[in-house]
């Protein structure tokens, strides 16, 4: 059989691509470019939250957060695993991450500043990523789409427990409510901006979505986003810090202010507040790491060899 | 001779001390696989701490709940034993303070699901579980760094070299507990001596045995470590979170 | 465009946050002396910015007096430079952003020192003597350690690298401030680039251009450095010292 | 002239001994482990202060902690080179201090935790320490008496500074008055121990009071601190934690409990709570600074190269 044809049909009959089949150079790149970017996310995207685990106000909520945290590093472990069905290691894509090569998500390039970020990254950032992941969950690839069901459910639970911060914040203090405000008017434009440029301006959708990788294109999803934060918005009490957001009855969605897509080229480029400190911060715990690596390797080895010559003398 | 509200709040202090620590390795750990686990770890002594901080309160009788017996004591009034407050220094450090807290931690815990009150017996009988996840996990790495390169097998003896002396300080005795932590003693060197002998160290000799940390006589270190904890919570008196 | 208020909050803040940086040093310098010189320059900064929240509380009229402002904001109401508030890394890092620092406030504070506002005047008068000292001792040093050794040609250029982007900042045009900051450049490029050139240092090249600390919108560093300075007095509401 | 007979008439007629002087080599050695200890203390002892400076509670008291803990760098740099006209130099006595080969005072092996230490300190470790110094400005060796001159100017303000931090406490929230007394509970016998071991005990005392360096007794000197202390203690309105402080009207002075000696011999030793961390602390500053003492060397060798060749060319 063509395999050509094969991947084709598979495609057009929207089942899964799986590690074993033939696949496309150009989608097996692609997927290991987004993948790997993904995967990347979740690690340094566990930074602006780690930020304040030390200093979470009571303890359950730093509990709440040192798990949230460690689930991101497990849904990098995940999503390097599935990468690697792709016949590429996590050293191999680690080091391109340490070396600038690969990226990952420019929301993670803003500081988080305050308690109430907690909250907003919960509430719009993994809010954001669920929207654009959902889809993800019907991708072409098999490995992909699994590794994305598992890491969607936990990203709503995220997102829920976010929600609930900012919900008790602005239902606090008056400072409490202040810093709350404060801190979705800082997140509310990177959010939009997670979704990248818009569409007439995104150079890998169309053949992302004649693959089945991607379903929606960045403006369809960055419209069900604002539709969806608006209301939620309202039931928190705070305001979306956009005066150019309103209703719009003909096209029975909201209207809103573009974010900003020259800082967001701008911050892919590694200009934003926090990407030197990001790498750097990723690249010192690495080489802070190697001599434990390097000992867990001889330890290893030496366990093998010990194993090796006691099934010789028996 | 500790009173009982003491003597919870010295095992609640010593856990949230302890996760606090562990906590300030997230995103730094030598690999993914160690951050997981660290931030496991640093969860379960959290829990450990949330359940023994309330009962403290209840002992107490003053209305205080966990967060404000973690939030609005000053390290003058914290119980922890000094080990727990230590720096974390490097990984090898770090492995080090694990293995010996988790190795008085289990004995300890086990006691205490034995032991006649209620409450404590039913925290003890979650938490040596735990525990002995802890331990395993100190000692396979105590292991491997100290049989590991002559790199690891340094920093991991001077590791226990600078840790060993803050262990006399869980065992000192008090009978008037509901566990003497001088019973607990024998526990811990049959399983601290045979972790090291398997990682070829050698247990340090020194005349050197700092305490305090039952009394609230710490080290330098811990009101740093509690104005990080505490500097949020403090701003916002009577807030809700 | 700043309010004056703003203004004298943000030449303070600067002072203020230097001060504590500098201090942290205290006990670690390379030498003796030099442990002398830093807590010098310290103190000068501390004066200096003792004397600008005492203007700045002045100006506001809230009876805001020096230890309301530097004990009792937050970090997003702070509005100093993000400069100051990086981490001092090493001596190096430390004495690159000394050398910019002091090469922005000599200029500042000679230009204040004639303007028209009596009180700024006069702080500056004073501050300019004490910042042409601070330029001094980091050019020397810039010096030394970029015609050093190796390893200290190679630390001081990436101390120069890291640090080069966030002078940027300092410069940020506002004609309606009794000194407009962009008039200042001039005499900080001349300095700046003559001591590079003598150190054998070259200026990077870079088009990121940090900033948002004259906002309030500063980096992840500040808020652990306000924490630590201000744990004790928050600790104690309305107390004396 | 006989040099031995020299030295003897100069002491005897109380004048003082100057570096070009001849001396016995055991005045010469004795002279250089107590002026060494001496500057070591003041160096190992900006620690316990120093730990404080980050976080005092108002400017001004951080700016006159920050004043205090440098003058005590000062200090250190005048006795060293006191020490230095006796023929031992500065980098010499750092290393034998670095290796552990020669003492600072025990006091600074206790940690500072609290604010009111800072009080404290001033009030009774420079209080006990001006006790011990102001009869060492009459010491018979001349360096060594004009730094002392000085150095008991400034520690003398240093201690009035101390006692007022402490009678503001006093005075303030009964939190800050609890602060203050439970730092004078702390502090109280580790300052008596600063006089040495009771007179009985004391090994060096005999010889040093022949040579005129040492002028009274451990015991006079701790007697004298006692007596002093009780009366201002009244003032600041906290209590001394010795149950037998009684006044001896035969004596004419106040009864007091010794301090434990034996825990005095053991933090000389190396047990106190922080001997070990004040070590690595010094050692780290030495040896992170290596490398900047390297250049500021090198540079000044590259100077110097400079230097000739212009005046060669010329």
């Amino acid at each position: 059989a063509d395999p050509t044809a094969y991947f084709a049909e598979v495609i057009a009959a929207d089942q899964k691509v799986e590690p074993r089949d033939w696949m496309p150079e150009a989608y097996r790149a692609t997927l290991i470019r987004q993948i790997a970017q993904h995967a990347h996310s979740e690690i340094i995207g566990m930074q602006p939250e780690g930020n304040w685990i030390t200093r979470a106000p009571s303890l359950k909520r730093k509990a709440i957060l040192l798990a949230k945290v460690q689930d991101e590093a497990g849904h990098g472990l995940y999503l390097y695993a599935a990468a690697e069905t792709l016949g590429v290691s996590r050293d191999e894509l680690v080091d391109l991450l340490l070396a600038g090569r690969q990226k990952y998500s420019s929301i993670f390039n803003y500081p988080t500043l305050t308690w109430a970020d907690m909250g907003t990254i919960g509430w719009l950032v993994d809010g954001a990523a669920i929207v654009n992941q959902v889809p993800l969950c019907r991708c072409s690839y098999g490995p992909y789409a699994r590794a994305m069901i598992r890491i969607c459910k936990e990203e709503s639970f995220h997102q829920r427990q976010g929600y609930e911060i900012l919900h008790t914040l602005a239902h606090g203090t008056p400072a409490q409510r202040e810093m709350a405000q404060d801190s979705v008017n800082r997140w509310w434009y990177p959010s939009l901006a997670m979704f990248g440029p818009p569409d007439t301006d995104s150079t890998h959708s169309a053949q992302s979505m004649a693959w089945k990788i991607k379903r929606f294109s960045n403006d369809e999803l960055r419209q069900r986003f604002v539709d969806m934060c608006v209301g939620q918005a309202e039931v928190l009490g705070l305001t979306v810090p956009d005066p150019g957001l309103a209703w719009n009855d003909e096209r029975g969605a909201y209207d809103f202010t573009q974010p900003d897509y020259a800082e967001l080229m701008r911050v892919i480029k590694g200009a934003g507040p926090c990407n030197r400190q990001r790498m750097e911060h990723r690249r010192r715990a690495h080489r802070e790491g190697a001599w434990v690596r390097a000992a867990a390797a001889a330890y290893a080895a030496k366990k093998e060899q010990a194993n090796k010559k006691e099934k010789v003398s028996t | 001779v500790a009173s009982r509200f003491d003597f919870v709040l010295g095992l609640a202090d010593d856990a949230l001390v302890a996760a606090q620590r562990l906590a300030e390795w997230c995103t730094r750990g030598p690999e993914m696989e160690e951050d997981i686990a660290l931030a496991n770890i640093a969860l379960d002594q959290l829990g450990a701490a949330r359940l023994l901080l309330t009962h403290a309160g209840e002992v107490e009788g003053a209305g205080r709940d966990e967060d404000a017996l973690a939030y609005l004591r000053d390290d003058r009034e914290f119980r922890n034993c000094l080990l727990v407050e230590l720096p974390n220094g490097d990984f090898a450090l770090t492995m080090a303070k694990l293995l010996f807290l988790a190795a008085y931690q289990v004995p300890l815990y086990t006691a205490l699901a034995g032991c006649g009150d209620e409450r404590l017996a039913a925290i003890g009988a979650k938490a040596r579980k735990e525990s002995a996840y802890h331990l395993d996990h100190a000692s396979l790495w105590v292991r491997r760094l100290g049989d590991g390169t002559d790199e690891s097998h340094r920093r991991m003896q001077a590791a226990v070299d600078e840790v060993w002396p803050y262990t006399y300080e869980l065992f000192t005795p008090d009978p008037t507990t509901p566990v003497d932590p001088a019973t607990l003693r024998v526990d811990f060197d049959s399983v601290v001596s045979g972790v090291l002998a398997e990682a070829t160290l050698t247990v340090p000799e020194t005349s050197w045995r700092p305490a305090g940390g039952r009394d609230g006589v710490h080290t330098e270190h811990l009101s740093y470590l509690l104005a990080e904890l505490q500097v949020l919570h403090r701003a916002h008196p009577g807030a809700s979170w």
